[in-house]
């Protein structure tokens, strides 16, 4: 029961902030209070599948596969509660940071139809019903980046839209090509009926479809434009939120795929995602490092970071998955808090550009610290969990004996380095360049949100230990996809 | 009582328009298409304003719109303050004739139905 | 018999489509064409949705043909106005044979710019839905 | 200024646009229709009135501002799902009371007509929004 | 379909039909494609529009399924206002 | 007839790339629209085609009449209504876009990367 | 406990530096220094039980899957680099206090000096690899915020950013190394490794495990090719080049290669690499330092020397090699401590440390010149200094080295005539000679100032002067740590007479005939200075960065150019090409094609629909564009009802028609088509759509006429009337099977709405 809860509760919310648009402290107060309640019952989701395995609700109480299945196992529950506490700190961080007139027109609701398209595409045990989710997402991503309508907002979401639009196109015309063939939605049956049957070549035409559906909205290569060309326009808390968003569904989808239902030419799709990996983690780390806003910085690393994730993906051991989701858990905090943090330069000092910023660490040491925790992260400095995150999947990857990604992470994780303290010298050692650092009040909910996040990152580093015990058991379910078929379909089939 | 009875004289009215109707539309659609399909050009085409003295709404489009459904004729516009309405009629060989035709025959029956 | 009967409608109606379109190809200007258009879809719809009628005879059939002749009558002449009427205005060029424009004539003395906003009589429109 | 003749067509057509609409909702579990053309055909109404007489006259003929329309269309929707999970079954299970149970007249009231009642209003909602936002500037 | 085996008139009137909505759908298309005038264009929607209505006819006749009907009552409905946006347009483009 | 299906579609798909392949933010939006006919409709076919029986039921339960596979409608229906409303947002984007910057040009959308 | 616990303490002092400094003044580096204090005295209060190999354990698990814990292994090794990190530390606390007095932010820069001294003293008692990676990364890091310290100078922030990337490089190498060291064993632990030392290097992984291990010990010890962040981080404050430059930071690359010798070393890979990455180093790094004229650039090279020297020594790996590098590691870090902090001093008491610059300070600061003096007696090695000590072991070892002998020896015996050659340069010109004219009057440094570089001065003689009796016990545990199976040498001072004294004496005489000639040699050195490997290579990291750069932002505009519909094309290509990858790999039925199907009237509909979209494609109007988007839309209704779905058909009409009304009333806005592409785009355009198109043609052609199971909607048409009460099963899916769907949907609808009203809403002012 408490499956559909992060489904229907946030479009409750949505419907509720619709209503009461106008009144701005309620919209804040609620959105926070509600935010924090899908933490919690997120935290509950993860509690009770830990202790007893998947958990499924069949809606409208029609049986799988002909109704709608939704499931949850381990990975599921980790990425819904990894995104509800995104987005109680972006609840935070949002009033203090977002402008009145963004905030009364919709933002706040948007955000929740944001998360119950997330948390529908984590839960979803059918692929139409995925589908759906996906375009809720999207369609509030659009907005939210649209939201306000500057010019360079405008320019950025022509091309997220439409690259989006295009991305659903795959997705349904895949979606056409399977139910044609397969008869059914159900992504546990037919993942069962997958293995069954010997020569099913548009079958898996479809899978590549869907590949490249996810791969867009993953930000992969050569899909990834859209990110970079949209993600630096609208305010710094929005793309945060998606930062810790949008693209982790991309991956949870890549990852829920491909142990489903990747069966036959097993050696060539690790190839090609190793292949597809070691290009999104170094292309992305290059651009990077050309950039002097912060925030493209910061989005081009994401897509360079979505290429460790789809490493371990294209690894598949144990190990490796596990890696992954660790890896994923950190970077949507330590991404989110890294934009957060370069929204509070920008309140400060009014710009996001490099060239224009500096001597942040000599007159505001605390919000200097607030970026350096999370930067270290990112660039994998111990303790921090991007340390682990880049240890985990180096590991997995030594493992499984394939060295030249391994490398090739290893190497990435140096250029990461170089950017983040690029950012470092630029805004916060270097001297002011007109001789003043800027004087900008910065809202104390957004300090305090960051602040939040920071000291969540810290956390996460220092209790990798159990975190990685989930993920570990997360891993184990993913890896034997027989444990999500027979939680939807109660068959034994081993 | 009288009320249903009226009702009823204006039921009979357009049962018996509506036959009419298809009368006029079955004849001047064969002119027409007899037209179109032939190499004859009977054609003399025109703008024409005819004034009209319905009240109601209902009525006036009713009439606008038959004088468009009928083959030949077209209503192109129509004064703001409803007396007057233009039309494109293809076969122009008497205004006058034509003039009385809508305003005689149609708009009259029309009236007898919704005033 | 029936089937002859329907079979006979059916083709008619067609016909008359079809003698509708042979004229918005030969016809020589927007206004005879837009003529020919609404008259496939009254007279040819009607010919042909009695053929549907007398061969399904239900209730249900028979409103659903209704509605549609009505519908039709009801807004093709309206799409036609408009469309005449813009066409008129932005100057498409009247054919040949043209033997009286008194609609040139209004435009040109204003009478078709007037307001007839506050001049609603009819009571349907008040309520809110 | 508009044609009248439009605006006298729309006028008229608003009303059986919307009677209809409601007739297409209902007749939809078991004809072609539904909710969701219902909702375009209510939406369709408003465009045709706005489309004649301007957007500023239209909205005032509405009760709800739109987007509380569409609001209120998925709160309906929500809601439909709710009687379920009060009798502990899954979200969106139907639920259904029938009317004077075999007789002529017998009627089947349940949670997915109500859901697709929602599906109506959120549809001509958003139809409304997006032309009232689009022909008003 | 079998249906059809045992009223062969009726069926050579549905197959004349669809010929001839065929054509004149031909024709409509001629005129979008020759013009010369937009609204020349335009009204080759209409046109279409009840060739639409006469082929759903046709296909119920062939199919036996009255329930197409629905289509038409739509078509009848709705496809003016795509007539009257167009003129909006129009009359937007004269005024500038 | 499914080559002939095909065929269309194929058109509907090459037409949308070209045109969302232009500069102009109008045929771009007008490829978006173009390339979700083309979806819907290899939908369609791809899961089957029935020709003349309509998915509704007559009778009571348990009728075994032949039938068009009722799903694939309904998920082209729910298809064909997000991508109303995503084109309508594109739409507007498209209008928003352009009385901000007062171009149509999609290059001009290149100076800010 | 007590190990873990310190190293918490020490942590905790890091952050409560910065916070307390400000109120306890000049007492904070004396109350700072206390910690350090206590830590040095209970490490060598445990010296007596470590001798003989034994170790203290500690373990806090912390990710027990994978084998990492924070745990503690206290050898003999750790308590010589325990003594090194805390006692030097201990008086660098004070050092730096007081000579940052003047300076700026000093309470952060207190909180990073504690906080590399905590990270430090991780390394060296760490027992579990990722533990002391851990610590290793912590140094990295803090390192560069002190050799950031003046960041508001350029050079400053490039010499700390050369520092880290170097370090980080090395890092990064080195985690690879750990993990694949910990693959065989399945654990990062000390004593599991060194409980089976063979394991590692009779695997395959051996191999690269050394060379990455090697790459981060290599880049942190200032080895060639890495040696030259070195001496651009002497930017930092001199407390820092002291503390981390000299005595500890760089010696953690040293400290790895001892610590792993039991179970890395002793092959013959480890032996060349070592042998020749070192030895180059020492003299290089000899060569470059004589012609420096900054102070603590000298010592600096002499450190990248004297760093090479240990590496050689370790990599030879004898019983005598292995002894000198430990005793001269201690030596080196006595008086390349003490020189780092007199160099501090004479800085901040003259405003130079210029060489050329300096002269005749003994009579301003006496003190300081004897305390200086007394330590480059000892880098000269002449007795009874430590140095000499280590010199005497070092010829020693080489006479025993088991392969290249004389070529070693020749080349520790030029280094270490340079170096008497620069004890004599340093203490004779600095502090007699000629005089020049001082900008202020230089006074004796102040006493806490003193403290540090006195107290190692005095600590360097006793240990040089009673060697068996402190000396010896002290470095025995660390030599048994290395080396288990060679046992510390019995150190004394006086060997008789033999070779190495000979060696040792001429070592001398050739030191002070080079400072006699100081002004030719330097000259020598200056014409043949190795640019190659000191400026150059510094600049050539430089230009590295610049073309890196520069290749990233041409990288950038190719790849992420802005053109939109450049990304479409990529997308559309490739996705197409990826797709038929994967059919083509699982050997698709090629099916036959049917063309007897095809009722004229549905082949008239579709000639209708790829007309209409033909014309909208070429079509120079928009409203002829939507015209037949409107075509399209009706010939789709058709296609809709001849396949049986009569609410699609409705639905697609409604749609077509709004969406037209839509189209409209946005275009109402817009400005007319104008033509902005030439027929070669227009042509390759035209190329790309139709790939995609027959493409897709083939795509449906193919999977639309094969199907590998029936489909699930059987289930639909049973229930649809019996349980969920419709007839219309399309619409019962929609409000009932799959309900869940349309709610989704309506929500894209509700969203899109909300979207368009604050578009329309936010821009209108
Ligand atoms: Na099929
Ligand atoms: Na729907």
């Amino acid at each position: 029961m408490i499956l559909i809860l992060p489904i229907i509760l946030p479009l409750l919310f949505m419907v509720i902030l619709i209503f009461t648009r106008r009144w701005l402290f309620f919209q804040q107060a609620f959105s926070l209070l509600a935010s924090i309640g899908l933490t919690v019952l997120a935290a509950l989701l993860l509690k009770q599948v830990y202790i007893d395995g998947a958990t499924t609700l069949q809606m409208g109480s029609w049986p799988a596969p002909y109704g709608i299945t939704l499931i949850s196992d381990l990975l599921a529950a980790i990425m819904l509660l990894t995104t509800s506490f995104v987005a109680v700190v972006v609840m935070i961080y949002s009033p203090g940071f977002i402008d009145r007139e963004r905030q009364t027109a919709g933002y706040y609701p948007l955000v929740f139809g944001l998360l119950m398209g997330v948390n529908g595409a984590f839960l979803t045990g059918d692929i139409f019903n995925m589908y759906v989710w996906y375009e809720v997402m999207l369609t509030s991503s659009f907005v939210l980046i649209a939201l306000g309508g500057s010019a360079e907002q405008l320019r950025g979401s022509i091309k997220y839209v439409t690259i989006s639009f295009v991305a659903s196109i795959f997705f349904v015309a895949a979606i056409g090509i399977l139910y044609g063939q397969a008869g059914t939605l159900n992504m546990a049956d037919l993942a069962y009926k997958m293995r069954t049957w010997e020569n099913m070549p548009y079958i898996n035409g479809a899978l590549m479809l869907f590949f490249v559906a996810f791969s867009v909205k993953a930000a992969l290569f050569p899909f990834f434009f859209w990110l970079p060309a949209s993600y630096h326009t609208p305010p710094v808390a929005i793309t945060a939120l998606f930062a810790g968003t949008l693209t982790k569904v991309g991956i949870y989808t890549m990852f829920r795929f491909y142990s489903l239902f990747v069966v036959q030419d097993v050696l060539f799709w690790k190839i090609f995602l190793l292949v597809i990996a070691g290009l999104t983690m170094s292309v992305g780390v290059l651009m990077a490092a050309s950039q002097f806003d912060i925030r493209k910085i910061l989005s081009f690393h994401i897509i360079s970071q979505v290429g460790y994730m789809v490493m371990g993906l294209a690894i598949f051991s144990t190990n490796a998955i596990a890696a992954a989701i660790y890896f994923t858990i950190h970077n949507m905090l330590s991404k989110t808090n890294t934009f957060l943090a370069g929204g509070l330069v920008y309140q400060r000092s009014g710009s996001y550009d490099l060239k224009h910023l500096g001597g942040l660490y000599k007159t505001a040491p605390f919000l200097a610290l607030l970026f350096f925790i999370p930067a270290m992260s990112l660039a994998g400095i111990p303790p921090l969990p991007g340390f682990f995150g880049k240890f985990f999947l180096i590991k997995g990857g030594f493992e499984a004996g394939d060295y030249f990604i391994t490398a090739v992470a290893i190497a990435v994780g140096l250029f990461t380095l170089f950017s983040m303290v690029k950012i470092w010298n630029e805004a916060y050692w270097k001297k002011a360049p007109d001789g003043e650092t800027g004087n900008g009040k910065v809202g104390t909910s957004a300090i305090a949100a960051t602040a939040v996040l920071a000291a969540a990152v810290v956390l996460l580093g220092i209790f990798a230990g159990p975190v990685m015990e989930i993920s570990q058991q997360a891993a184990i379910q993913l890896a034997d996809p027989y444990h999500y078929i027979e939680a939807v379909l109660n068959i034994s089939s081993k | 009582m009288r009320s249903i009875l009226n009702i009823f004289v204006r039921f009979v009215r357009l049962l018996l328009f509506i036959l009419y109707y298809l009368k006029e539309l079955v004849l001047s659609s064969l002119y027409v298409a007899w037209d179109i399909i032939t190499p004859t050009d009977l054609m003399r085409p025109g703008f024409v304003e005819v004034p009209i003295d319905l009240k109601n709404e209902t009525a006036i489009i009713s009439l606008a719109n038959l004088i468009s459904m009928t083959p030949g004729s077209l209503t192109v516009d129509m004064t703001p303050d409803k007396t007057k309405i233009y039309i494109h009629a293809m076969y122009l060989h008497d205004k006058e004739q034509f003039v009385k035709k809508i305003k005689g025959e149609l708009e009259h029956k029309i009236r007898l139905i919704f005033e | 018999m029936m089937e002859w009967i329907v079979s006979i409608l059916l083709i008619s109606g067609a016909l008359f489509m079809l003698v509708a379109a042979i004229g918005v190809v030969k016809l020589s200007d927007v206004y005879m064409r837009m003529h020919a258009i609404t008259k496939a879809a009254s007279l040819g719809a009607i010919l042909m949705l009695a053929s549907v009628v007398l061969w399904h005879p239900q209730w249900i059939v028979g409103i659903e043909a209704l509605m549609v002749v009505l519908f039709v009558i009801l807004t093709s002449p309206i799409g036609a106005h408009m469309l005449a009427r813009v066409a008129y205005r932005m100057k498409v060029p009247i054919g040949d044979g043209y033997v009286m424009d008194e609609l040139k004539d209004a435009i040109e003395k204003g009478d078709l710019d007037g307001d007839s906003e506050n001049k609603i009589t009819d009571s349907i429109d008040q309520e809110k839905i | 200024m508009e044609s009248v003749i439009l605006q006298i067509a729309a006028r008229h057509m608003r009303p059986l646009l919307i009677i209809l609409s409601v007739i297409v909702l209902y007749r939809g579990h078991n004809e072609p229709g539904g909710g969701f053309i219902g909702g375009l055909m209510l939406g369709a109404a408003y465009i045709l009135y706005a489309m004649a007489f301007g957007v500023g006259k239209t909205q005032n003929r509405i009760l709800f501002s739109p987007i509380n329309l569409t609001a209120l269309g998925l709160l309906i929707a929500l809601l439909s799902g709710v009687p379920a999970l009060l009798s502990g079954m899954p979200f969106m299970t139907g639920e259904w009371v029938t009317f004077f149970a075999n007789s002529a007249f017998e009627l089947k009231l349940g949670t997915p007509l109500l859901f697709d009642v929602g599906v109506f209003f959120a549809v001509a909602g958003m139809l409304m929004l997006v032309m009232f936002s689009i022909m008003e500037e | 379909m079998t249906i059809l085996a045992t009223y062969p008139v009726l069926n050579f009137a549905i197959h004349f039909s669809f010929a001839c909505l065929t054509i004149a759908l031909f024709a409509g298309l001629y005129r979008l494609l020759t013009g010369p005038s937009l609204p020349d264009r335009i009204v080759v929607m209409d046109l279409v529009a009840s060739l639409v209505i006469g082929l759903i006819i046709t296909y119920i006749m062939l199919t036996g399924k009255p329930v197409y009907l629905n289509v038409a009552v739509v078509i009848a409905l709705l496809v003016f206002m795509g007539n009257i946006a167009f003129a909006k347009y129009l009359k937007r483009r004269i005024e500038q | 007839m499914l080559f002939l299906l095909a065929v269309v579609i194929g058109v509907l798909y090459g037409s949308a790339v070209y045109l969302l392949l232009r500069r102009n933010i109008f045929k771009l939006v007008l490829g978006l629209i173009f390339l979700g006919h083309a979806t819907n409709l290899l939908l369609f076919v791809a899961s089957g085609l029935t020709s003349g029986y309509p998915a509704f039921l007559r009778n009571i339960a348990g009728e075994t009449e032949m039938m068009a596979d009722p799903l694939p409608q309904a998920l082209i229906l729910t298809a064909i209504v997000i991508g109303l409303g995503v084109t309508a947002f594109a739409l507007v984007l498209v209008y928003r876009f352009y009385s901000v910057t007062k171009t149509v040009d999609l290059d001009e959308l290149s100076e800010n990367e | 406990m007590t190990t873990g616990l310190f190293i918490a303490l020490l942590i905790l002092l890091a952050f409560l530096a910065p916070l307390t400094r400000k109120y306890l003044k000049n007492a904070a580096g004396w109350l700072y220094a206390l910690l350090p204090l206590t830590g040095l005295v209970y490490y060598l209060s445990l010296l007596p039980d470590i001798i003989d190999g034994q170790v203290i354990t500690e373990t806090y698990a912390w990710i027990p899957v994978y084998g990492i814990n924070f745990s503690f292994y206290v050898d003999g090794l750790s308590i010589l680099f325990s003594a090194m990190v805390l006692g030097i530390g201990t008086f660098i606390l004070i050092y730096a206090n007081k000579y940052m007095h003047t300076y700026p932010m000093r309470s952060r820069f207190m909180g990073y000096l504690i906080l590399f001294m905590a990270a430090m003293q991780g390394i060296v008692v760490s027992g579990n690899l990722i533990t002391m990676f851990v610590f290793w990364e912590l140094t990295s890091i803090s390192s560069y915020m002190l050799i950031g310290y003046h960041h508001e100078k350029p050079e400053s922030r490039t010499s700390a950013l050369q520092a880290l990337l170097i370090t980080g490089f090395g890092g990064l190498a080195l985690l690879g190394g750990f993990v694949l060291m910990g693959q065989p064993y399945g654990s990062y632990e000390l004593s599991v490794l060194f409980s089976d030392p063979d394991l590692i290097r009779s695997g395959s992984l051996y191999l690269p495990a050394l060379i990455l291990v090697l790459l981060g010990a290599f880049t942190k010890s200032a080895q060639f090719p890495f040696h030259f962040w070195l001496p651009g981080a002497m930017v930092a404050p001199s407390p820092v080049s002291a503390f981390l430059h000299s005595a500890t930071m760089v010696k953690a690359g040293v400290f790895l290669l001892l610590r792993l010798n039991p179970v890395m070393g002793g092959t013959e890979a480890w032996h060349i690499m070592l042998t020749a990455f070192g030895g180059f180093t020492m003299v290089m790094g000899a060569w470059l330092s004589i012609s420096q004229t900054d102070l603590k650039k000298i010592l600096a090279y002499t450190t990248v020397s004297a760093l090479g020297t240990m590496v050689l020594l370790i990599g030879n790996g004898t019983q005598y090699a292995i002894n000198a590098a430990i005793i001269f590691l201690l030596v080196h870090a006595m008086y390349k401590g003490t020189l780092f902090m007199m160099a501090g001093n004479i800085e901040k008491m003259t405003g130079t440390r210029d060489i050329t610059k300096l002269g005749g300070l003994y009579t301003y600061m006496p003190l300081a010149a004897f305390i200086m003096t007394a330590a480059l007696v000892s880098m000269a090695g002449i007795p009874p200094m430590l140095g000499f000590l280590g010199k005497e072991l070092m010829y020693e070892s080489k006479l025993m080295a088991p392969t290249v002998r004389y070529l070693l020896l020749a080349a520790t015996f030029f280094t270490n005539m340079v170096l008497v050659f620069l004890s004599l340069r340093l203490s004779l010109d600095v502090f007699w000679g000629k005089t020049p004219q001082y900008a202020k009057t230089p006074k004796e440094p102040y006493f806490p100032l003193l403290l540090g570089p006195a107290l190692l001065v005095m600590a360097s003689l006793l240990l040089g002067a009673l060697p068996g009796l402190l000396a010896g016990p002290f470095t025995a545990g660390a030599i048994t740590a290395t080396s288990p199976l060679h046992p510390a040498l019995k150190l004394k001072l006086w060997h008789g007479f033999n070779t190495v004294l000979l060696l040792s004496f001429l070592t001398l005489l050739a030191g002070a005939i080079l400072y006699r000639h100081k002004h030719a040699f330097i000259r020598f050195a200056e014409k043949i200075n190795l640019k190659y490997f000191a400026r150059e290579f510094s600049k050539g990291f430089y230009k590295a960065q610049n073309d890196f750069l520069v290749f990233t932002k041409l990288q950038t505009s190719r790849i992420q150019h802005g053109y939109h519909r450049f990304y479409l094309m990529t997308i559309f290509v490739v996705a197409s090409a990826l797709v038929w990858v994967v059919i083509w790999r699982a050997d698709p039925i090629m099916l036959e094609l049917n063309f007897a199907d095809m009722p004229l009237n549905l082949v008239a509909v579709l000639a209708l629909i790829i007309t209409a979209a033909l014309s909208a494609v070429v079509s120079h109007s928009r409203v002829i564009a939507l015209v037949a988007m409107g075509v399209i839309g009706f010939g789709i209704t058709i296609i809709f009802i001849a396949f049986s779905g009569v609410d699609l058909a409705i639905t697609m009409v409604m749609v077509e028609v709004l969406m037209v009304i839509l189209a409209m009333a946005v275009l109402y806005h817009l400005p007319k088509y104008t033509k902005y592409s030439d027929t070669g785009a227009r042509m390759r355009d035209g190329l790309v759509a139709a790939v995609v198109g027959v493409f897709m043609m083939v795509l449906v052609l193919q999977a639309g006429t094969s199907q590998l199971d029936i489909p699930i909607s059987e289930f639909f048409k049973d229930k649809s009337y019996s349980e969920a009460f419709g007839r219309n099963i399309v619409n019962v899916i929609l409000v009932d099977f799959r309900a869940l769907d349309t709610l989704g949907e309506i929500t894209v609808i509700a969203i899109a709405a909300i979207g368009i009203f604050s578009m329309i809403k936010l821009t209108k002012k």
